[in-house]
């Protein structure tokens, strides 16, 4: 077949039926592999649980300074929450904000370490 | 008085030519709907200002040397459309495709929608106005993929000179979503068949979420190597995000690149849409083309929705198949909001998603497949 | 006018004179311009308000946990707002900061969707 | 040993110039004057630096194949300078202009600074030592324009190798504005015209806002394509900024975008000042020069805001005239800060960002002229 | 020497020892230029204190809203204070969170100015 | 059948050679290490997939008109690695290496590495089946500098084709440094000598961090032109840092501008790793030769550490002397784990990093000297 000029019906035709087919192959295929996913990784999982490498800088921390409550505060809490998870990588659902207190008087010297991972890793406290 | 004679020339208000203002017209048209109706902001402002732009009399921002003619060297070279796919895969969760993996085969079927507008487009290229080479009409075909950076790139490498028609009618048709998408998708079903409630999704586990893009990316390429560019990118993407080791990687490429990325591509693909270009019959067939097209993707989405409800005896609801054209998550909203309009308990989002994200990986391998056979 | 090489006084003034000319002309007009948006949108807006296409996330909410006013504590609210403003393109002035509530214990699925959006649209919440 | 004395010949201790030594010199100088007195650091650090490393003997970065050569590429084509404007025009609130649209005329009276600056500079050509091509003339007089993306694009375009000298007096004067106005503020105002307190701006809507930077682009590009760059892409900054929609795209445009970009040009900027470019009669021109723009320009921005005081009975302070000259909003702030002194109660600063930011569109205006003459 | 192509063991060494020597001579004398930096602006800084520039926003705002200590309330603080070290380039050990007040209600209109300083200046509020 | 079977052939699966097999499972190997170990994921993901896509047959990716061929531009050219280091730069704390200038010594000691590396290199090439140019052997020995960037600017300079191999061993060994450094810094040092406690750091003000960068610039890039572009970089990076006047230059360098660097750089690099280029003899010397640089720089920074130990009358501890290879700042952690293991109440890591970022120093002068003979 030459395709660089007009093409004929019969051609686009036989074109639209092969790509077609390789488009459902080729997504049947996935399809198959994905099936297997479940057999394979998800069961192991419950077995050998992925050690996290990245701990999540606040799984349980909740913010809730007083009872008292205004209009619309959920949303400005959900602004700072995904403001954090998008600082820290952790998905919003997993982020409660509880309260907030004094910050540690002296930081550890370490910190300062931390600032200088450059390329070589992000900020991760530990 | 010479000199403002000469002054006068060399204004566009002298040497606007028709065309120019018409385009002119259709630009601020793209602008008061992306600013005022919404429609796909992201992308249409930058294209529609480029559009105003590029058809200034005189202003010679697309010639060589000029601001626009540098920048479209990204678009030209097919590098933003790739660069975007990163970004677009780090914020993608494939999650719900993973979980219900026959979902995907919807996202196939929708496909169909490309290929049913290749036959049309070279059915019009039979008319006497019209012309399609065959490289042009799966640039046109591309636009039922629903999906922006896979028709970017597939056109700027087999017909850049219709980028500008192109990327108007397939962002634009992505923005009507809900408007085209319900008529059909309830024309095609009963109310039986939308009322279906599924069943909730497995959980899915990190494992799974990080091996699936290297399986995918590894599968596919190898099918397909002309798919490589979109693919790989979408799957380092979604690796990237996955990972959950290099979470500032996934922060900048969802925002600082994809943003400066969609500005360079949306300007300069607008900057394609220069008056002689663009006001041709070609331009309307593609235009008329791209509303086939995302039917038709529609309509074989939700039929095949409906074959999978009869083999699955009746836990599939075939509203889902719709969202099979991409245009993620516009069509997954769509059909949420029409399966809760019959069933206000049910809730098919995530349902949706999977052939939502599997319509993303169909297209860009239908476009593999139109590169490998015209590019 | 040849004007590549050095040029002549006299042809310094004209280029000057003319220029000043456009420029007070081009600024003229865009004045008259602006003049008539005065007539024609600012009063057509008080009759058809715009429909807000984003709506602000947080216009009135206020933060305000105790009594004991700190120093400089301005400041700190300034800059939450600034970021705040800047995450959601309020402008700073409908910021209030008033109160942090209890996080909404279960979100709802879509906002996994919302993640999703990419370049199609950004996170709104709904 | 040998081979230590070819080392030590291929040191910069050994090759160094007297010219280089000087404009090491020079770059200290202004690094610590960004450093240590604020002046403009976010461009004079790169630029300073620039500088630095272009006149380290046999260093070579400027050469093709050193990195700031490829870097440079975007300043050679005038690719930065638009980039910044659009995010210039991000991050610009043109509300005080539309308020009050008659103070855009003081805008444009303030140019006069960058015309006379032009005769001014051919007349030096006229002088011995001094040579100034007509486009080497037009690109030390839009330093009068006081802003700096505008001056670095025309002479980007007219007169690349004086890049060096002319960004550095531009950014250095638009530091020294609350040093260089104020005086001239006072001798051309009397102590009754600088009290007068001018009424609140009214409310200016979301429209009107949206609306502006269309109209204003479609209305000056027609009028002088040559300032399409410019313009072009600071009005679309602006409606990305306004229309509301797209606050990721304003976002990024406001801060990666623009700090990329500014390190970049910075950088390249001051690596055209090599010594032979730089140590000559022209740059010490230039130098004058520029003081002589941001003069003459600041004291016909407030002579015609006498005028306007006189024609609107005194209803216009004149000091807001001396905004007119850009260097947005340094400008504005000494217009506030010199009417406040004479009155506690006066707050001009809303005022005076109306002529201050009619100035950025006037000196883009002058520039597509100059460039329209001499490009 | 001609080093382009394969070069003996002989040219090895001397271009060793020579770099050797070349990088242990560069950084003993900026050692030398360091111990010089103690005694030239170490001390000098103690009798002139350096202007500050760019004040800090926060020098020592302290937030603490309530007593109740909760689990992992630390790291939100520490990422907060991150977030505004990174917004304000104060460093985070100059940082303390102590209490959440009301917004100023009027802000002042050149707030409105600080919006406008894009490239010439960033934001910072005097 | 006929096109099923030409279309079988044009599929990566038919043509996938032995070569193109083995470097895609090297690259599934990486990207394991990356993700499930931690090793430089920042890195490693990007080169490991960037290996992935140039190993897929047929994809010509790496080929004129090839995405990763435009992006790869970057690498060639020798831009992307500087601008790393301008973040590096700008991520950077000297303060330490001010603070006790003594320390600089053993970040020049353990370059040591980098030459016997250079030594090992030259004697291989001498086997029958390898062959090292002498800018093939600088290149590979200048992992020993245990730096990144400078590994990649010199290799993109003097042997480009070696990119792949030198960047995969060079993040390797660098994300192996806890498990590589201990035994060594264990078997040269006494038990007496690792419990050494060194007094508390002097204040650093902040005068002499701004005053730092430039002095440090402008005296090696005098000595060493052709460490201009890094040392440059590195130090225009840590005066926008520590001039305080610049904090959003200072952010977005950090963030922005260095991520969307890092993945175009890793992306390239790994693209280097084509079969046919990786699978030789050579790459097998290269990650032998890397292993000794590692190992002897870190002996070589124990030893001369003993030395100073001797000479401070055993106030300066050895184990500091390992932190000089560079790494930054895993090696410091190394030996403040190693020192707090003998005593649980020392605190090595500030000191330590002062000879870690004099490492990063010597490694660019090093690179310097290097590309002086070869470049
Ligand atoms: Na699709
Ligand atoms: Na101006
Ligand atoms: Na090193």
């Amino acid at each position: 077949m030459n395709l660089q000029d007009g093409i004929s019906l019969g051609e686009a035709i036989f074109i639209t039926l092969f790509s077609m087919a390789i488009v459902f192959v080729t997504l049947l295929v996935i399809s198959f592999i994905l099936a297997g996913f479940k057999s394979v990784f998800y069961k192991e999982e419950k077995k050998v649980p992925v050690k996290k490498e990245v701990p999540p800088i606040s799984d349980n921390a909740v913010v809730d300074s007083t009872e008292e409550l205004v209009d619309n505060d959920e949303e400005i809490v959900a602004v700072i929450a995904s403001a954090i998870a998008a600082q820290t990588g952790e998905s919003v659902e997993n982020i409660y904000i509880r309260n907030i207190r004094r910050v540690p008087q002296n930081s550890p010297a370490w910190a300062v370490a931390g600032r200088q991972e450059g390329i070589h890793n992000n900020f991760n406290r530990r | 008085m010479d000199i403002l004679q000469k002054f006068w020339e060399s204004t566009g208000f002298a040497s606007m030519t028709g065309g120019e203002f018409i385009m002119i017209i259709i630009a601020l048209v793209f602008i008061y709907l992306a600013v005022k109706k919404g429609y796909e902001p992201y992308l249409l402002i930058p294209i529609a200002f480029g559009m105003l732009l590029v058809n200034m009399p005189e202003a010679g921002l697309m010639e060589d040397g000029g601001l626009l003619y540098y920048l479209y060297q990204g678009t030209d070279k097919g590098i933003y459309p790739p660069l975007i796919f990163l970004c677009v895969g780090a914020g993608t969760d494939f999650g719900p495709l993973i979980a219900n993996p026959k979902s995907i085969l919807l996202g196939a079927a929708a496909q169909f929608g490309i290929f049913f507008t290749f036959i049309g487009a070279i059915l019009l290229d039979k008319l006497p106005f019209v012309s399609f080479s065959g490289a042009e009409a799966a640039a046109t075909a591309i636009i039922g993929g629903a999906d922006g950076p896979t028709a970017l790139f597939l056109t700027s490498k087999l017909a850049p000179d219709l980028l500008g028609p192109i990327a108007i009618a397939a962002y634009s048709y992505m923005a009507l979503v809900p408007i085209i998408q319900p008529p059909i998708m309830k024309a095609l079903t009963t109310k039986e068949q939308r009322q279906v409630k599924m069943e909730q999704l497995r959980h899915v586990s990190k494992t799974e979420k990080v091996v699936f893009p290297i399986v995918v990316a590894l599968f596919t390429i190898l099918l397909l190597p002309s798919a490589a560019a979109l693919i790989g990118m979408l799957m380092l993407g979604n690796l990237i995000r996955e990972s959950g080791v290099v979470p500032k990687l996934a922060e900048t490429t969802q925002n600082s690149l994809m943003y400066i990325v969609t500005i360079l591509l949306g300007i300069t693909v607008g900057a394609k849409a220069e008056a002689e270009l663009f006001l041709t019959t070609q331009t309307l067939s593609i235009i008329a083309l791209g509303l086939v097209a995302f039917s038709v993707g529609t309509a074989t989405g939700v039929l095949f929705g409906r074959l999978m409800y009869k083999l699955s005896g009746g836990k599939i609801n075939p509203l889902i198949g719709a969202a099979g054209v991409s245009a993620v998550p516009m069509a997954a909203r769509v059909a949420q909001k029409v399966g809760q309009k019959e069933n206000p308990s049910n809730f098919l989002l995530m349902h949706a998603m999977g052939p939502n994200v599997a319509g993303v990986i169909g297209s860009a391998v239908a476009a593999g497949l139109l590169l490998m056979f015209f590019g």
